[in-house]
């Protein structure tokens, strides 16, 4: 009942905003900001349920939709959804309030946003491939529409390309599932991931393909590959990230937000819940492979943004960087080592990153387009200068935000980062060894841009901007607690995942 | 007092870094104008943090278990699936002796930064910084882990960070604080590997844990049986990476290029950070994981590498404070020559040395840096010494100052602590097995080290002033002042607990009493030692003195070194050009590098992309054009149809309400007379 | 004569004037004059009836009379409301130029 | 030498005729003594022999024209005090051509009004033109005779008398819009808006803030608060509203709402001279005009009186020993007070905006006046101590502060660019 | 009996003016005239409260609603804002004499049969406040929260529409 509501209402809420005509622009906005509140409240009432001892959920709701082909509409919450749906909530919110302060959009533009949330919460709990992909598919509608028709002058092509890549990927990976299907005569997440680990998987998928002679092994890595795909792009991996730095940097702020704090995370949550569990037995041959994708990913996005002029680029090829730790990590976890501890702090990393991540790139957008608001539009490195004198609350929790970007302990960057290496070293220590660059030129990049936006003489141009007024600060000062309290006290979040991450690493069967 | 306090001590000493850190926070949220409140805030905080780490450093005089290793409590920080992971602090010799220098050092020099800092606009969040500063430096100091070490590092990089950008306008100062970050952020990268290594094989990071700790037997003898790339052990290999850590922060060649650039910073930062605690952490980090140098194979590869570095550190660094001009340029390469001498004496096994040599060179090159900070407050933020002279009149007790941090440092006899340290660090690398090339290396920078001091001295207070700015300097107040007496006093009294005739000090961190036995002065070896010392100082002194007991009076002239030297003194000068070689060989590659990156990015995907797009535009308008023709057109005709039937049948609405009200008001009066028609 | 067909017949005659003036005013707010007489008429039966109705000494009559004028004064405000956005989008408070209805 | 002489005569034939060993028993102490008239009048018209309506109409219209008499004269009093007043807060000397110091400038301005041409322009409707001045002046006599001034004083003890004194204040809407209208001109038409508009909006907080008192006293009847505010906590502190947690926040939201209901500075736009000439006085001139002003004033003696017996207890002394002292010397000397502290924020504030107007009395008055209700019934509740202050501080300070905060962010005046100042 | 007899021809007048006069104001003013009469009739006939209450909602509230609003839909010539007579006359007559006759009837009828001129006693508040907000509490509270819906329905319909251009942000 609680995880229908929370996947109704922001649907709901679009549905009010889509037909109350005549509504204002600020008016929905601000109608959209409360309504947003909603989530994040149900989120919370949902994180206060008591646990399943038996299946680890803490709410799930079933229908049987078409009983007939074996679809049924699983939704189901454990630890990690968890997390994620409150991501989900939190960052919606986040960027409907920025969209309400930056003044950007109307009535159908929240609307939007708002399917777009619903569709994410579906995505997130979704146990059955069919309701999965649809939301996964839904979410493309509301964030092609949001970046084509709010977003800057390259924004038709942008969102045309972001558009058209994904629907790709998702072709592929619509390809694998159906083959799946036809092998396994279920779409079930759970199931699957049962077969798979009992072994099932590979001799069926034979059986059903016998026609083309290729061995189980070989087929299913295919289906692997096919679903990478999918993933790949919406996370992105190297290379297939070519959409992304335009997306990021044409699309209105708050919808940047959301490509950076939600959609990214589809990918990771993808990763780890489907890639991860329904083939433990090909990846191992294809972990070297993937991971020097992933390597490539973290090096080259860390690279690409050091020669960026636009803070929205840099931004955009950042989050590149950070994602390909969380594409890195997993595919460690995928590789066939059996060092519990590790696996362990691999996927706890993926998961702690992905959620830091998505508030910490969240918040550092907000504070660019605050800046983009004061200076009218501009954002290159060089419009800006000194801003420090100027405008000192604002460059200090932009600050505090990147120093979280780039990793510094005690805020809530570093214990993914750390996890994740920590992970990753005891299980592909080369790749673990040549990330570390990706971090060190993530501190190159970052501090280049606090040099040159903030510190030096002050631009003239900026000599009358006007620092955080105090709904600002009251906007940023929530997302800043969301930095500092997992940098201080990560329990908090991964005591919601600890017990998910046993019963996916007993589900490997990755002994102590 | 010590007694009663030690039960709550475990707990107490939490406070000591989180008190400075909770001001630092506090203080971040003052506006400018509460900068008095902020300062007194921080000050408030180091204080009781100080009497606490004295405290502590009282308990650890008088050791309980001898020999044994301390048994801090240990708490889960957190955990991820079903491994916990712990931190915790630890008091031992070792942390209670640099916890309570650093306290006291920063307790004063945050005195003398209220009046340094006087007129600063930004007053509060100096202090803020500060206190960060020191907070994350004394979680350094206690940590009983690697990786809260390893966080509280990084935290002190920031707070170095902003201190050296505390100008932010001055692109310089900017340009400097980056550099720093960066730099060490290399090394640090370093650190976190061997970290994660030493992690991954022993699965805790806790340096003392009832036997299972890193730094325990069982774990080092388990460390030391692995063997992986190179023919290394974990624990050599993890010992490198802590090494080139350590020489990031500690400013060791190479990765010492932004040391000197960041005495742009405020003097007090220079004296605090990175003179006293900072970039003493590296030493200190290795002084502290020395047993896993230790015990790292038969190579000892790691020691020497430490001793081979320090050595050629302190030479080179020494060279280069030769041609420098700017005073605190001089005190910033000078301390990196000191940070060498720790480096040699840690790599020829010699903890108690290094850290001996590390506390009294706090002291004194604290003094020293707020000696050129009140000399630099005295000449109008003049900095350069060829535009001095001649200031020992004016400001006699900052001279009075400056002259004992000097000789401090420049190893004058008997009575000051650099003498002694220094001759324990000669000591120790003359002793070593392992060659003599670090003990010259070392003996030859101590030579250098009394000349430079001497030149720096003469320049500065000695002969005629050069320049107009500097010919009316006044001396500091005395908030400025107090600070560099006790400073003072420390440099020369420390010596007494060093000294081979009573080596209180070194006998104290490995855990033994001491023996007062004046006779041990007179061994050969230690006086051969003495008398080394001697020599090499009175050759400096004299020979500075012959070359520059008559400075010219134009500050523009030449230096007589310059004279002399030629090319190899402006070499000197320029740190012996490497900056200009990492512009060259690591920066301009790596732009160079993004730029093709960049160039891939937007040449080859964009093409790409545009090419799948033309395709799908042109399936999606072949199948719009059939729709639009085919199916709507039809559609629409249909519709047109309907729509004219429809519009006869409205004619009778009127539209006006009263209208229908009174249709309705008359339909009720005709019910309501029915209706009595009916009843009656 | 006793008071209460007095009131009584007042308040028909006020209850009628009401509504004469619903029915036949133009101006919009007038209509809403009339209203307000109506339901005055009616207070004026509450209070009619409970002061010389029958004996029963319940207090009825003025409860139901204060919420009937709390919710008058809600109608007023309403219905001027409306009114007044109506104003602003015809320029006009003629009822007989709001057939916007008609067919 | 007189006075006391005629006073005693006075008695000395009061209590030796026939009423002393009558009726009634007329003691004239001090506390009665402004019952004279009253007295008097029934007395003559019972030894007359009147019938019994007759001398009930007597004695109201005694009693109705004692108060009349003293604040009309206080109104006299009061124009030139305030001149005086506002004169010395302005560094300037006031009137003090006319008599000495001024003291016959009263007499000299109504000779002057009542002696200058009455204007009817016009455009203006006759007879409402004539009703509006009326109308203004009295609802501020009809709430003047329900106010409690002494002990004994007190005209007409209504049981409802908070409701008759608030239902009366609402006509004097009416009045100032038939003034505005009547006049047929803009002036007074904006004006007459301006003021209908801010009394509206002033009278929620007003009455709001006296509902707290009414709910604590249980009752309507003005004789009944002040009745309840008898006494003296820890021996000297008066039982007053004003000194409890809630009774404090009224009483300032009635004081400034007050101020508000009769249109004085700083609330004073309807009237704005640099603004709307003189709002919807405008077209008024000669008697008319000085009936507006009279109604001003005793509207805001009535107000006065009205806050007084709320909040600073009526007619009771401050202190216990000063018993002795007639109660109604000390409700005029409260109102002196009460009537200077209005006169002070005369002089001193400026003007505000209208939408600050507008603003400050629904998002920051009417909020905090709603807020004492709870409050009032928490203070009730939590045993009106120590602990009640505690409570009722904590839970009204929480809200003031957001409402002030909201408010003044609101409000904060946008920074102006001084072109030609510099 | 006398006040009554004096006051409800008043009463009728002034309404009948309130329903025939052409001039808006007029007809607002005469209603609040009718109304406040009504009023000092409650008062003389020993429902004070409610007179009082009366007073101040309709005369405090209501006409002084209805005269704004008459001042703010004002056209602009004086001609077009006369409300002359109506055409519909003999409708409006047609509808409303039915009613009248029908509720003299049902008075004359329904008329309990003993109605005494002093029947009940006047008014005590304290026993209606009792009343109020002991056994009508949820009637007390639907009407609150109608009249909060009220206040926020009428703020909502009459600010204005459409977003205006706001001003720049904090400057």
């Amino acid at each position: 009942m609680l995880l229908l509501s929370l996947l109704s209402i922001p649907l709901l809420g679009a549905a009010i905003l889509g037909g109350w005509q005549g509504l204002g622009h600020s008016c929905a906005r601000r109608l959209a900001v409360i309504w947003a509140l909603l989530p994040v409240l149900l989120a919370v009432v949902i994180g206060s349920q008591q646990v399943d001892p038996v299946s680890g959920l803490l709410a799930s709701c079933e229908s049987r939709w078409l009983p007939d082909a074996g679809i049924s509409l699983r939704f189901a919450v454990d630890g990690t959804s968890w997390l994620f749906l409150l991501l989900t909530s939190l960052v919606s919110l986040f960027a409907l309030v920025a969209s309400a302060r930056l003044e950007i959009g109307g009535r159908g533009y929240c609307a939007l946003i708002l399917v777009l949330e619903g569709m994410l919460f579906g995505v997130f709990t979704a146990r059955h491939f069919i309701p999965w992909f649809l939301c996964w598919e839904m979410t493309l509608i509301p964030s092609y529409l949001l970046i084509r028709l709010w977003g800057g002058p390259g924004a038709p092509r942008a969102a045309l390309r972001f558009f058209i890549m994904t629907l790709g990927g998702s072709v592929f990976m619509l390809l694998g599932f159906l083959a799946l299907q036809l092998a396994a005569g279920t779409m079930d997440f759970n199931s699957l991931a049962t077969l798979a680990a009992n072994h099932e998987l590979m001799p069926k998928l034979a059986a059903t393909f016998v026609g083309t002679g290729y061995s189980g092994q070989f087929l299913l890595g295919v289906v692997a590959v096919c679903v990478f795909l999918g993933l790949a792009v919406k996370l992105p991996v190297f290379p297939f990230h070519a959409w992304l730095p335009a997306a990021y940097a044409e699309a209105p702020t708050p919808v940047t937000m959301l490509l950076t704090g939600l959609l990214s995370k589809m990918g990771v949550y993808g990763l780890l819940r489907i890639l991860l569990p329904i083939f433990p037995e090909v990846l191992p041959g294809l972990a070297p492979c993937l991971m020097v994708l992933a390597v490539l990913t973290v090096l080259l996005g860390a690279v690409a943004a050091l020669a960026q002029r636009d803070l929205k680029r840099i931004l955009a090829y950042s989050s590149v960087n950070h994602l390909g730790y969380c594409a890195m990590a997993v595919v460690a976890a995928a590789a066939l080592q059996t060092d519990r501890s590790a696996h362990a702090a691999a996927i706890s990393g993926t998961i702690l990153q992905a959620f830091n991540h998505g508030i910490i790139a969240s918040t550092i957008f907000f504070c660019i387009g605050l800046m983009e608001q004061r200076s009218g539009g501009a954002r290159t490195l060089t419009d800006f200068g000194g801003l420090r004198a100027r405008v000192p609350l604002l460059c200090s929790l932009m600050g505090l935000a990147v120093f979280a970007s780039l990793g510094l302990p005690g805020l809530s960057g570093f214990v993914g980062e750390f996890l994740i290496f920590n992970g990753v070293f005891a299980l592909v220590p080369w790749a673990a060894a040549l990330a570390v660059i990706g971090l060190l030129l993530t501190a190159v990049f970052f501090l280049r841009m606090v040099r040159l936006v903030f510190h030096g003489p002050l631009n003239p141009a900026c000599a009358q901007w006007p620092d955080l007024s105090t709904a600002e600060r009251w906007i940023l000062a929530p997302a800043i607690a969301l930095i500092l309290i997992p940098g201080l006290w990560p329990q908090a979040l991964l005591q919601c995942i600890n017990a998910d991450t046993v019963r996916l690493l007993d589900l490997l069967r990755i002994l102590p | 007092m010590a007694d009663a306090l030690s039960p709550y001590l475990p707990t107490l000493l939490w406070l000591v870094p989180l008190l400075p850190l909770l001001a630092g926070g506090i203080t971040a949220f003052m506006p400018n104008r509460m900068g008095r409140p902020a300062s007194w805030l921080a000050i408030g905080a180091l204080l009781v943090s100080c009497v606490i780490a004295v405290a502590g450093l009282a308990c650890s005089l008088t050791p309980v278990h001898e020999h044994a290793a301390p048994t801090p409590p240990v708490y889960t920080w957190f955990s991820f699936g079903d491994v916990a992971l712990q931190v915790g602090l630890v008091l031992d010799p070792l942390s209670a002796a640099m916890g309570a220098m650093v306290t006291f050092v920063a307790l004063w020099i945050f005195i003398y930064s209220t009046g340094y800092m006087k007129h600063e606009l930004r007053f509060g969040r100096f202090f803020c910084f500060l206190s960060l500063f020191s907070g994350a430096m004394l979680l350094v100091v206690y940590s009983n882990s690697l990786l809260l070490l390893f966080m509280a590092w990084e935290l002190v990089g920031l707070a170095s960070y902003l201190l050296i950008g505390y100008y932010f306008e001055k692109p310089s100062a900017a340009a400097a604080a980056q550099k720093a970050f960066i730099t060490t952020r290399v090394g640090d990268m370093a650190f976190f590997l061997g970290m994660i290594w030493l992690y991954g094989q022993s699965h805790t990071l806790l340096f003392f844990d009832h036997g299972r700790g890193l730094l325990e037997t069982d774990v080092l003898g388990s460390l030391a049986g692995i063997t992986t790339v190179g023919g290394l052990t974990v624990s050599a290999a993890a010992a490198l990476l802590l090494l080139v850590g350590a020489m990031g922060k500690s400013g060791q060649v190479p990765l010492h290029t932004w040391l000197p650039d960041a005495m742009e910073g405020p003097t007090p930062v220079s004296a605090l950070i990175h003179a006293a605690t900072m970039v003493a952490a590296g030493v200190f980090l290795v002084a502290r994981t020395h047993p896993i140098f230790m015990n790292s194979g038969i190579t000892g590869l790691p020691l020497s590498a430490t001793a081979w570095i320090g050595g050629i550190t302190a030479l080179y660094a020494a060279c280069v404070a030769l041609g420098q001009n700017d005073i605190k340029r001089i005190l910033a390469y000078s301390t990196v020559s000191q940070l060498g001498f720790m480096m040699v004496a840690l790599g020829t096994g010699g903890v108690a040395a290094a850290m001996f040599h590390l506390i009294a060179h706090a002291f004194f090159k604290a003094l020293l840096f707020l000696s050129a900070g009140s000399v630099i407050h005295g000449c109008h933020d003049e900095q350069d010494i060829r535009r001095m002279g001649g200031l020992a009149k004016a400001m006699p007790k900052t001279f009075f100052a400056y002259a004992i941090g000097m000789m401090a440092l420049a190893g004058f006899p008997f009575v000051f602590s650099g003498f002694w340290s220094k001759e324990a660090v000669l000591h120790q690398a003359e002793t070593w097995p392992g060659g003599h090339g670090p003990f010259l290396l070392a003996a030859t920078a101590a030579l250098l080290t009394a000349f430079y001091m001497t030149r720096q001295a003469l320049l500065v207070f000695f002969g005629k002033p050069r320049s107009p700015g500097v010919s009316h300097p006044h001396e500091s107040p005395p908030v400025m002042l107090v600070p560099l007496f006790v400073l003072a006093a420390g440099a020369m009294l420390l010596a007494l607990v060093g000294t081979p005739a009573w080596p209180w000090f070194e006998e104290w961190l490995t855990g033994e009493s001491a023996v007062f036995n004046i006779w041990a002065l007179a061994k050969p070896e230690a006086l051969k030692l003495i008398g080394l010392s001697l020599v090499l100082v009175t050759t400096g002194v004299t020979a500075s003195w012959l070359v520059y007991r008559n400075p010219s009076s134009d500050s523009r002239a030449p230096d007589p070194l310059e004279i002399k030297l030629g090319g190899v003194w402006k070499f000197l000068g320029d740190g012996m050009r490497f900056d200009a070689t990492y512009d060259r060989c690591i920066i301009a590659p790596l732009a160079a590098l993004a730029r093709v990156v960049d160039g891939i990015e937007r040449q080859w995907f964009v093409p790409l992309m545009a090419l799948t797009e033309g395709l799908i535009k042109m399936v999606g308008r072949w199948t719009g054009n059939a729709d639009e023709k085919g199916l709507n057109d039809g559609f629409n005709q249909v519709c047109s149809g309907l729509q004219g039937s429809a519009n006869s049948a409205s004619a009778s609405q009127s539209g006006r309400p009263q209208a229908y009200l009174r249709a309705i008001g008359l339909g009720a009066s005709v019910l309501l007379i029915l209706y009595f028609w009916l009843i009656s | 004569m006793t008071p209460l067909p007095l009131l009584l017949t007042l308040s028909a005659l006020l209850f009628v004037l009401g509504l004469f003036a619903v029915l036949s005013r133009r101006n919009a707010i007038l209509v809403l004059v009339g209203i307000e007489l109506m339901l005055n008429a009616a207070n004026l039966n509450f209070i009619a009836f409970w002061r010389y109705g029958p004996q029963d000494a319940d207090l009825t009559g003025p409860l139901f009379v204060l919420f009937s004028i709390a919710i008058a004064a809600a109608e007023a405000a309403v219905g001027l409301a409306i009114i007044l956005m109506n104003f602003r989008r015809t320029r006009s408070t003629d009822l007989n130029r709001l057939d916007s209805l008609h067919g | 030498m007189r006075l006391p002489a005629l006073i005693g005569l006075l008695t000395g034939v009061l209590t030796s005729s026939g009423w002393a060993a009558g009726t009634r028993p007329l003691m004239l102490t001090g506390e009665s003594l402004p019952l004279l008239p009253q007295h008097l009048v029934e007395f003559v018209l019972e030894t007359v022999g009147a019938p019994a309506w007759l001398v009930t109409l007597g004695s109201l219209a005694a009693a109705a024209g004692t108060v009349v008499g003293v604040f009309l004269s206080a109104f006299a009093l009061l124009s030139l005090i305030e001149r005086k007043t506002l004169a010395r807060i302005q560094n300037r000397i006031g009137p003090n051509r006319a008599g000495i110091f001024g003291i016959l400038q009263p007499v000299a301005d109504g000779i002057k009004m009542l002696t200058k041409e009455d204007i009817v322009p016009i455009k203006a409707e006759g007879f409402l033109h004539l009703l509006a001045p009326i109308l203004i002046v009295l609802p501020s006599i009809l709430a003047l005779g329900v106010i409690p001034y002494g002990r004994e004083w007190n005209p007409v003890p209504l049981e409802l008398g908070l409701v008759f004194f608030f239902a009366t204040g609402t006509m004097t809407e009416v009045a100032v819009f038939i003034a505005g209208w009547a006049s047929g001109s803009k002036f007074p038409m904006l004006g007459a808006m301006r003021a209908i508009s801010q009394m509206v909006s002033y009278e929620l907080p007003l009455i709001i803030s006296a509902l707290s008192v009414v709910m604590l006293s249980g009752t309507l009847s003005l004789t009944g608060i002040v009745a309840n505010q008898a006494g003296y906590h820890l021996g000297f502190i008066p039982a007053w509203n004003i000194l409890t947690p809630w009774g404090f926040v009224a009483g300032m939201v009635f004081a400034i709402a007050a101020n508000a209901e009769s249109n004085r500075c700083p609330f004073d736009l309807p009237e704005g001279e640099s603004e709307i000439v003189a709002g919807h006085m405008t077209e008024y001139s000669g008697f008319k005009y000085a009936l507006f002003f009279m109604g001003e004033y005793l509207g805001l003696f009535a107000i006065s009186g009205l806050g007084i017996t709320l909040f600073l207890g009526g007619w009771q002394a401050p202190l216990p020993g000063l018993d002795f002292v007639p109660s109604w010397i000390w409700f005029f000397g409260k109102l002196a007070v009460v009537i200077f502290v209005f006169l002070w924020v005369r002089g001193t504030f400026p003007r505000v905006r209208i939408d600050q107007l507008m603003r400050f009395a629904w998002l920051c008055l009417i909020p905090i006046a709603l807020l004492t209700l709870p409050v009032a019934a928490l203070w009730k509740f939590s045993g009106e101590g120590a602990l009640g202050w505690l409570l009722c501080s904590a839970v009204l300070a929480v809200p003031f502060i957001i409402i002030t905060v909201i408010f003044n962010r609101r409000m904060a005046p946008a920074i102006r660019t001084y072109h030609y100042a510099e | 009996m006398i006040p009554l007899l004096i006051l409800s021809p008043l009463i009728l007048l002034a309404a009948l003016g309130a329903v025939w006069k052409a001039r808006p104001v007029h007809a607002a003013l005469l209603l609040a005239l009718s109304l406040a009469l009504v009023a000092v009739l409650y008062l003389t006939i020993g429902a004070e409260f409610i007179g009082l209450v009366q007073f101040m909602v309709y005369i405090g509230g209501v006409a002084i609603l209805i005269v704004f609003a008459l001042l703010i839909t004002r056209p602009g010539d004086e001609a077009a804002e006369l409300d002359r007579r109506p055409r519909s006359l003999g409708v409006g007559l047609a509808c409303v004499l039915p009613v009248l006759g029908l509720l003299l009837f049902a008075f004359s009828k329904g008329l309990p049969a003993s109605s005494a001129v002093e029947a009940n006693p006047a008014l005590p508040v304290q026993a209606l406040g009792r009343e109020l907000f002991e056994n009508s509490v949820p009637a007390v509270l639907t009407v609150g929260v109608l009249l909060t819906a009220v206040l926020i329905g009428a703020a909502l319909f009459a600010r204005e529409t459409g977003d205006k251009p706001e001003p720049p942000a904090s400057r």
